[in-house]
């Protein structure tokens, strides 16, 4: 297959393909870190999460348009700024449900995923009636884009960069939330054992709140950030959810470790395969790899052996 | 590695680990064929994980389980069931959607296949059996009554007779008592004394009152090792017992 | 978006409405009027269709809920456009036309249903209608069946003719081989990189760019490839091409992948200044999407631009900013929709009856000279001849209109020696 | 609890008697053949409905991907019926005629062999049961004997439907691609496009779909249906009572996957096509919204809820278009969170309990007592 092509080239095309998997790596974890919080804290799926990340990107595109109308000398930076009003956007519409909807279906896990779907719903019409049913174009600020030439024939891509960095960002920041923080301390206690971590003078249902609405927060984050790689229109976050849940499933409940492993695994295969196999087959055989795992460690591939 | 043995349920070695953290160690048990043993001992000291290991609900790390002087390590626990071993839990663990009659119907031993089930007849002898059955637990006036509207004390019964009615050798209740009251106690323990006739019971009980009430031989367990067992007296008189557990 | 349409509304069309349909008036005066004397109901409508005296209903069959409203918004606006622009007119055959809107609510089955519906029910003279080829499949054997008309406007795969439906979109190979033949000219290609959603009109679509590249051209295809739908990831198929190095990236992705596609295109320094891309599935209205910035330099091969410098267009372009907002852009689909109305007007007064039967074989040879895109004329196959147009994209999400072919395309749905 | 299993078993009867008289005499008769036609689609779905009544609402396992068995049973009966459709003759300006117009544009030559078999009337009848039924065989005896459950089995499923709809658009030359098999004709000569054969199709519809529900009623009120309930509350005691439970789910999947199976061979004859938009994420969702809103409990109210819901969804996107998505999301919620028992749970607890006479009208029965 690569016959015709010399040692050099095919050299730097690895090294180019190995961070496209690391830029889908960084996309996967991104998508799925906000979810897997809500996972792990509730043991429920948020069906509603690309919504929520649509939301982000919605944000930034009215940013975008705020910066361009009444800041245009700030507008290089207006980036920033959207990520921060995503993230408080999407956290606060997530407390609002969380108070709304989810903390009465505690008991009903399945019920959660049911009652989030119809929020998805609702959200979708939202969108459109107030962006229309087109999707929007979000301009990026000159230096968000383009790429890095690293030898003259490596190039990296500066929005994968910045994707790259910024997950690194929020996973780190998560970590240190969850291990040094005392709400991390907190949420720690509910998921191990909510009743005792109540009578002990935890205000779970201030906990479930937040952890929801964080967990919405960072969805909103990376909608904001996936402006620069995707679409942005009503329906466009039903494009992410298979992915995402499967990161989350297969990663397994309560761990972060997990997630990331989980969104490395995948990422590598799927972009190893592409370069193979052309993208629908590729996807395919991901889907069913990952299928096939989960039936061999049910619940998930990072979990620890508990008592149950 | 274990030899033949005469007990019905000989634990020879047993230990087991969560992430590193040995809930049992290196633990010998022998449970005689129409013995009643109490297993007590403080928080955390492993009780509910023997049981769990009997049954198969968490698999050994090491160590080997005889019934019947037959290896059931890694047999699957509907499996080990069918060998006659029941198994109640700590919580009343019942099926509160369905009738106290349609409760104990499920847990006969027979129709435990898919086409047995989907054309099992409920005959004259069944409904007999289970009005037996339920005469036993106290519960005789409460046939039809679905499960999720009995008392605490009748779902601890219900359950008994759920294991009562699968007529098993080895019987291993997890606090029985647990959410009872005084009168209930007594009944239970009533029930109890009744029902040991035939076969071996493994109780898990905090009350010391109701262990006095039932026992014939004691295994204190600490940190997932046998620290004494013998008759309540000898057990109680023991010093390290003492210091462990019942000092305070 | 416009509020919300009751569905059975008599298009009286208000005043700004009707400055539309003077703007148009100008472009189509030469048309005959017929006057309604001439032509008694009875006369014109032996099946029993909605024909009255005074009026005579069209359906109108487009998702305006679910994933394709986004897509065939701009259908039905320039087909209501269309409707307002006749009604200004005088009508046809001196009847006002009246439209009945269902929602195909992106699902197919409620095609088939809202079409039944429309032609048993409502007995419905037209239907303009449709935007996916599955769509349009689902709703086929309905029309053949009840024997409706239907105006498609999407261009599509071909391998389809039928005496209930007129194609006004390009079919496959009307879009592909002029601009294959002047990317080779102009742009000396000798090697190319075939991309494409993965379902039917992708594929059919590059396989008579692969046939007509290998076997007409004699040059090289040096790579092809498909995506799920929705699909988000491009990274791993631009590092082959990067590999490859072909001269014409060929892309016909659709949907939200095209966003995410020239989006990372851009990112991964691609500069379609430089490399050259041709596509055939992003118009105007995609662009909206993706950004003019992210496709700017790269070719499209259509019929229609909403640049096109000609009278015809620009009255066009002027009414349907007037009615539907400044904000809007004009795309090949649209545009297309719009030739509906007017198509079956002008077939029904060649044909002088509304009768299907007669309505369909008058069609062959009937043109439009008001038409937007220039002239179009109806072939035997229910295909338009039309132009193919090279465009070249704009940041400000417009194409530069870089060629044209001299002669209009003849549509060929059954290309041989391209299957 | 206000009304006991024996009140809600006569109801039950009630219930099915009423819907037995609704879709086979009323709507007939105040319904012209294009609506009837829109319910006898709708009906199909309601099989699906049925099918989660016994694995979700009884047994707890929510299966988000009953599409993809809803699929596979249509697009049996869709390759009989194509194949039928596309004789020779009827065919002959294709280049190789005699092969579904599909394979033809994609340049297949001859007939795959998988797609021989389905000349057969036979054959097609029992794969429509048979290929749903064995894929949820494999999937189930995969998942529930590793103890997969929950949500891990409603993304594992979904994540299958997603799958099956990437393959079946993807090989086209197979499957029809994302436009399906459409412009089905005739059985065994029969032509199904006309009126009366739309009639007769509505009622075999019907007709399975109230035999279907008696099955299902069968299986609930039997010994096995109490152990499916008991699973579900208690699935550790099923398994200290001695019993596999994974061979009861397995079971249960399968037949609720048949079950799916038939009304989308159902949907194949009455819609006349077939596409992979029926097999996807959404549609398998909106099936599980159906079952929720009628009543995951019962068989009855799966029925009524998907008539309801499919009916508001003719109006409302008649109407109101925009307001389509709110109202169905609200719903949902409205139904998850208030009324977790769908209507059927309005009817059993709230408004009989309210009827006066109710109390007198049945009398509890009780169970069986010991023969003397």
């Amino acid at each position: 297959m690569f016959g015709e092509y010399s040692l050099g080239e095919l050299g730097s095309i690895l090294v180019m393909q190995g961070f496209a998997g690391l830029i889908l790596f960084s996309v996967f974890l991104l998508m799925a870190l906000g979810l897997a919080i809500i996972f792990g804290q509730m043991g429920v799926i948020n069906m509603a999460h690309g919504e929520f990340m649509i939301l982000g990107a919605y944000m930034t595109y009215l940013c975008s348009h705020l910066f361009e109308a009444y800041l245009p000398s700030l507008y290089g930076g207006y980036f920033f700024a959207a990520m921060i009003i995503a993230f408080l956007a999407a956290g606060a519409l997530g407390l609002l449900v969380e108070w709304a909807l989810v903390r009465r279906l505690y008991a009903r896990p399945l019920d959660t995923l049911l009652a989030t779907w119809g929020l998805s719903l609702i959200m979708q019409q939202a969108f459109r009636s107030t962006f229309g049913a087109r999707e929007v174009g979000v301009e990026l600020p000159q230096w968000m884009m383009g790429s890095l030439n690293v030898t003259g024939s490596i190039e990296v891509q500066i929005n994968g960069l910045f994707v790259m960095g910024l997950t690194l960002l929020i996973t780190a920041a998560v970590a240190v939330l969850l291990f040094k923080s005392k709400w991390g301390l907190q949420v720690r206690a509910v998921v191990a054992n909510r009743t005792m971590s109540g009578a002990v003078g935890i205000d779970t249902r201030r906990i479930d709140r937040l952890t929801f609405g964080l967990g919405c927060g960072i969805a909103g984050v990376a909608g904001s950030a996936f402006t620069m790689i995707g679409s942005t229109g009503p329906t466009a976050g039903q494009l992410y959810i298979v992915d995402t849940f499967l990161v989350v499933v297969f990663g397994g409940a309560q761990s972060l470790l997990g997630t990331v492993a989980s969104a490395l695994s995948i990422s590598q295969s799927q972009s190893a395969l592409e370069f193979f196999l052309t993208g629908s087959m590729a996807k395919v055989l991901t889907l069913l790899m990952v299928i096939g795992l989960l039936m061999l460690r049910p619940q998930g591939l990072f979990v620890l052996k508990v008592r149950r | 590695m274990a030899s033949d043995t005469d007990f019905l349920l000989a634990l020879e070695n047993v230990s087991v680990s969560f992430d590193g953290f040995k809930a049992v160690n290196g633990l010998n048990l022998y449970i005689d064929t129409g013995e009643l043993r109490v297993i007590i001992g403080p928080n955390g000291a492993g009780k509910t994980t023997v049981l769990d290991l009997i049954c198969g609900r968490t698999r050994v790390s090491e160590g080997s389980i005889k019934f019947k002087n037959q290896e059931i390590t890694g047999r699957k626990e509907q499996e080990i069931v069918r060998l006659g071993i029941g198994r109640k839990f700590q919580t009343p663990t019942i099926y509160e959607d369905l009738t106290v009659f349609e409760n104990l119907e499920l847990s006969l031993p027979r129709g435990r296949s898919v086409v047995g089930a989907l054309f099992w007849k409920r005959a004259d002898e069944v409904i007999q059996r289970v009005h037996e059955i339920a005469a036993t637990v106290f519960l005789a006036d409460h046939v039809d009554r679905l499960a999720a509207t009995l008392s605490h004390g009748q779902k601890q019964w219900l359950e008994i007779g759920m294991l009562l009615i699968q007529d098993p050798e080895l019987l291993m209740l997890d606090e029985p008592v647990a959410g009872m009251s005084v009168s209930e106690r007594a009944k239970t323990a009533e029930l109890l004394n009744q029902i040991i006739k035939n076969r071996s019971v493994v109780v898990i009980e905090h009350d010391m009152k109701f262990v006095e009430s039932i026992a014939h031989r004691v295994t204190v367990l600490h940190q997932g090792k046998v620290l004494a067992e013998g008759n309540m007296q000898r057990v109680q008189s023991d010093p390290k017992v003492k210091e462990v557990y019942l000092g305070h | 978006m416009s509020p919300r349409k009751p569905p059975f509304r008599l298009a009286t069309p208000s005043r700004r409405q009707l400055l539309a349909g003077a703007a148009a008036l100008s472009a189509a005066a030469f048309l005959p009027q017929r006057a309604l004397a001439d032509f008694p109901t009875a006369q014109v409508n032996t099946t029993g269709l909605a024909v009255t005296d005074a009026d005579v209903t069209v359906g109108i069959l487009h998702s305006v809920t679910g994933t394709m409203a986004i897509s065939e918004t701009g259908s039905v606006e320039a087909e209501k456009l269309a409707i307002e622009q006749i009604n200004a007119q005088g009508g046809v055959l001196g009847r006002k036309v009246k439209f009945i809107q269902e929602d195909g609510a992106s699902d197919w089955p409620t095609f088939a249903e809202k079409a039944k519906k429309l032609l048993v029910n409502d007995k419905v003279a037209s239907v303009m209608g449709c935007w996916t080829s599955a769509s349009r499949k689902a709703v086929l054997p309905v029309f053949e069946q009840y024997n409706g008309m239907l105006y498609y406007p999407t261009f599509y795969e071909g391998l389809e003719a039928s005496k209930n439906v007129i194609y006004t979109g390009q079919e496959a190979t009307q879009q592909i081989i002029a601009g294959l033949n002047w990317v080779q000219k102009e742009k000396n290609a000798k090697t190319f990189y075939l991309l494409g959603s993965d379902y039917i009109w992708p594929r059919t679509s590059n396989k008579i760019a692969r046939k007509h590249i290998e076997n007409f051209l004699k040059l090289k295809v040096v790579g092809e490839e498909y995506f799920p739908l929705g699909h988000t990831q491009f990274n791993s198929v631009i590092n082959k091409m990067k590999l490859t190095k072909p001269d014409v990236i060929y892309a016909i992705i659709v949907g939200g992948s095209n966003v995410a596609f020239y989006k990372q295109l851009k990112a991964a320094g691609v500069d379609l200044t430089k490399q050259t891309l041709m596509t055939i599935s992003v118009t105007e209205d995609e662009i909206l999407g993706i950004g003019g910035e992210n496709i700017v330099g790269g070719y499209a091969c259509m019929k229609y631009f909403e640049s096109l410098d000609n009278t015809n267009n620009k009255s066009f372009v002027a009414a349907f900013k007037k009615m539907w907002g400044d904000n809007i852009v004009i795309g090949d689909v649209t545009q297309a929709a719009y030739l509906g109305p007017w198509l079956w007007k002008l077939t029904v007064e060649k044909a002088g009856s509304f009768d299907i039967d007669k309505v369909s074989g008058a069609s062959p040879g009937v043109e439009f000279k008001g038409a937007p895109e220039g002239y179009v004329r109806i072939h035997e196959n229910h295909h338009l001849w039309s132009k193919t147009r090279v465009g070249r994209a704009r940041a400000d999400g417009q194409y530069d209109l870089i060629y044209e072919t001299a002669d209009l395309m003849e549509p060929d749905p059954f290309p041989k020696g391209y299957q | 609890m206000a009304a006991t299993r024996t009140d809600s078993r006569s109801l039950e009867l009630i219930g099915f008697a009423l819907i037995a008289l609704l879709i086979m005499v009323v709507l007939p008769l105040m319904l012209d053949i294009f609506r009837l036609n829109l319910v006898g689609k709708y009906l199909t779905y309601a099989f699906v409905a049925v099918g989660l009544v016994l694995c979700w609402g009884h047994t707890g396992i929510l299966s988000l991907g009953q599409g993809v068995f809803f699929g596979l049973g249509g697009y049996c009966m869709a390759a009989f019926l194509k194949l039928e459709a596309s004789s020779v003759e009827n065919t002959r300006i294709q280049s190789t005629p005699g092969i579904p117009d599909f394979m033809d544009w994609n340049q297949l030559t001859e007939l795959p062999f998988f797609w021989v078999p389905f000349k057969s009337l036979p054959f097609a009848l029992i794969a429509v049961v048979a290929v749903p039924a064995i894929a949820a065989f494999i999937l189930g005896a995969a998942m529930f004997k590793r103890r997969v459950g929950g949500v891990y089995f409603a993304i594992i499923t979904q994540a299958l439907a997603s799958v099956l709809t990437i393959l079946i658009i993807g090989r086209q030359g197979y499957t029809g691609g994302i436009n399906g098999i459409t412009d089905l004709r005739t059985l065994l000569g029969w032509d199904i496009r006309t009126d009366n054969a739309k009639y007769i199709l509505y009622f075999v519809c019907c007709f399975l779909l109230l035999g279907i529900m008696l099955l299902a009623r069968f299986v609930l009120a039997s010994k096995l249906g109490r152990i499916l309930v008991a699973t579900r509350d208690q699935e550790d005691r099923v398994r200290f009572s001695g019993y596999d439970v994974a061979n009861f789910k397995i079971f249960v999947f399968c037949l609720a996957s048949a079950m799916a199976a038939i009304g989308g061979a159902m949907f194949a004859l009455q819609v006349g096509f077939m596409s992979p938009s029926f097999v996807g994420i959404v549609p398998s969702i909106e099936m599980v919204i159906f079952c929720a809103v009628g009543g995951r409990h019962s068989l009855v109210g799966a029925v009524v809820g998907t008539l309801v819901v499919n009916w508001g969804k003719t109006l409302f996107s008649e109407s109101f278009p925009e307001l389509w998505l709110f109202a169905m999301g609200g719903l949902f919620i409205a139904v998850v969170l208030a009324f977790p028992r769908g209507l059927a749970g309005l009817v059993t607890d709230q408004l009989i309990p309210r009827l006066p006479h109710w109390r007198g009208w049945t009398h509890r029965q009780p169970s069986p007592a010991p023969a003397e």
